[in-house]
């Protein structure tokens, strides 16, 4: 199992903060996660912009970040605070 | 405890003061204040709300000091960031750091605001007279980091 | 009164907070506080005198100041310097500034207080275990101007 | 009659923070002064040291800033303030 998590725009926008996810053998990176939800069509298209950020196991990563069994991963817009 | 993220509002003088206390070698404090403005990108701003990715962020800030802290030699580091709701006039964060120098304190508390603002899961949405609105990234705050880049 | 010269001890955390206060345009403000230490250049320092030149004084800060004014866009710049006699822990001198970015508080403070190192008429006589010294220049105070020369 | 003013280490080891002096026309320099100070052998030959820092009526100056009568002249080591 796979949590997923989106914030501020993507949390709105998807009308969810959490999504869980059965993981397989071609779900090896946080990238093809992203693709698999913005296959779903809309509103997932939005995933897509090339400004989204992500994090596994609340570490900011790439998305070439391999992905195993049970990880944390979130994808958001760029932060802004400070 | 260097990193505190809290909704209740702090003085920032207060964290300024105590980032030196009793502490004969330090010869060097410097503190950033970031406040909420009542106006952005062309609107009034009547207040904000803060969102963030709790769990992380507190690591993410950790990280940052981590990296200043092997980068120069800092005494100590104190960073307090707000999240929930905001009104203008406010202080959002308060980045301070001392050093027995002042070149170290200078560059490490504006090296942990510039990675704060491009590393730290933070997202601020503006109540304006148009509604609320998603604060959009500035791409200022992106080139900022080439600063920090290693000399080559 | 942007500049202050004063023996009388100063609370560093009450002067960051007053360049801020009801300013609703000021995102960020930058304070500087630079400390007596306890040690330097391999002595301990019991405590020190700090001579200046009367008349001069003001005038040399409020040129620096004048200065970061016309070479970024401020709110508000606040100086303040003590002279007299200094304990160990005591704070010697304030650089504050606001602004509605950081980049200009953190550039404008850190540029106020290396001018203010070499171009203000201060000095510093140091109380050792060997008696008093006055304190020497240091060759890293003028080779952190080369940072604020015009960019060709 | 020129004013000049010694702080810090060159106070003390002149033993005078103040002295006047009457101009006259080869009096054309901060640094014509000077010279005329260090002439008079020591303690004054400090003040040829190479880091010597001088004022003209309370503005730093270089040794060729013209001096006239009435001027208010500094010199002194340095500064070590901040």
């Amino acid at each position: 199992m796979i949590t997923v998590q989106f914030f501020a725009r993507y949390r709105e926008l998807l009308n969810q903060d959490q999504a869980h996810m059965h993981w397989d053998e071609h779900l090896d990176t946080v990238g093809a996660l992203r693709n698999r939800l913005v296959d779903r069509g809309e509103p997932w298209i939005l995933l897509s912009e090339p400004r989204l950020m992500c994090a596994r196991n609340q570490e900011l990563c790439n998305l070439d970040e391999p992905l195993r069994d049970g990880d944390e991963i979130a994808f958001f817009p760029p932060v802004t605070g400070g | 405890m260097p990193v505190q993220v809290q909704t209740a509002i702090f003085d920032p003088g207060q964290l300024l003061n105590a980032l030196h206390r009793d502490q004969l070698g330090v010869g060097a404090v410097v503190g950033f204040v970031g406040y909420v403005r009542d106006f952005n990108d062309g609107q009034e701003v009547a207040g904000m709300l803060l969102e963030h990715y709790p769990g992380m962020t507190e690591k993410a800030l950790q990280k940052i000091v981590r990296e200043a802290e092997e980068r120069w030699p800092l005494s100590c580091v104190d960073v307090v960031h707000r999240v929930g709701k905001l009104e203008p006039g406010e202080p959002i964060v308060f980045v301070g750091v001392s050093s027995a120098h002042r070149s170290a304190s200078f560059e490490a508390s504006h090296f942990i605001i510039d990675y704060l603002k491009t590393r730290a899961p933070f997202w601020k949405k503006e109540d304006t007279a148009e509604g609320p609105r998603w604060v959009d990234a500035r791409e200022g705050d992106q080139t900022a980091l080439d600063k920090w880049a290693p000399r080559s």
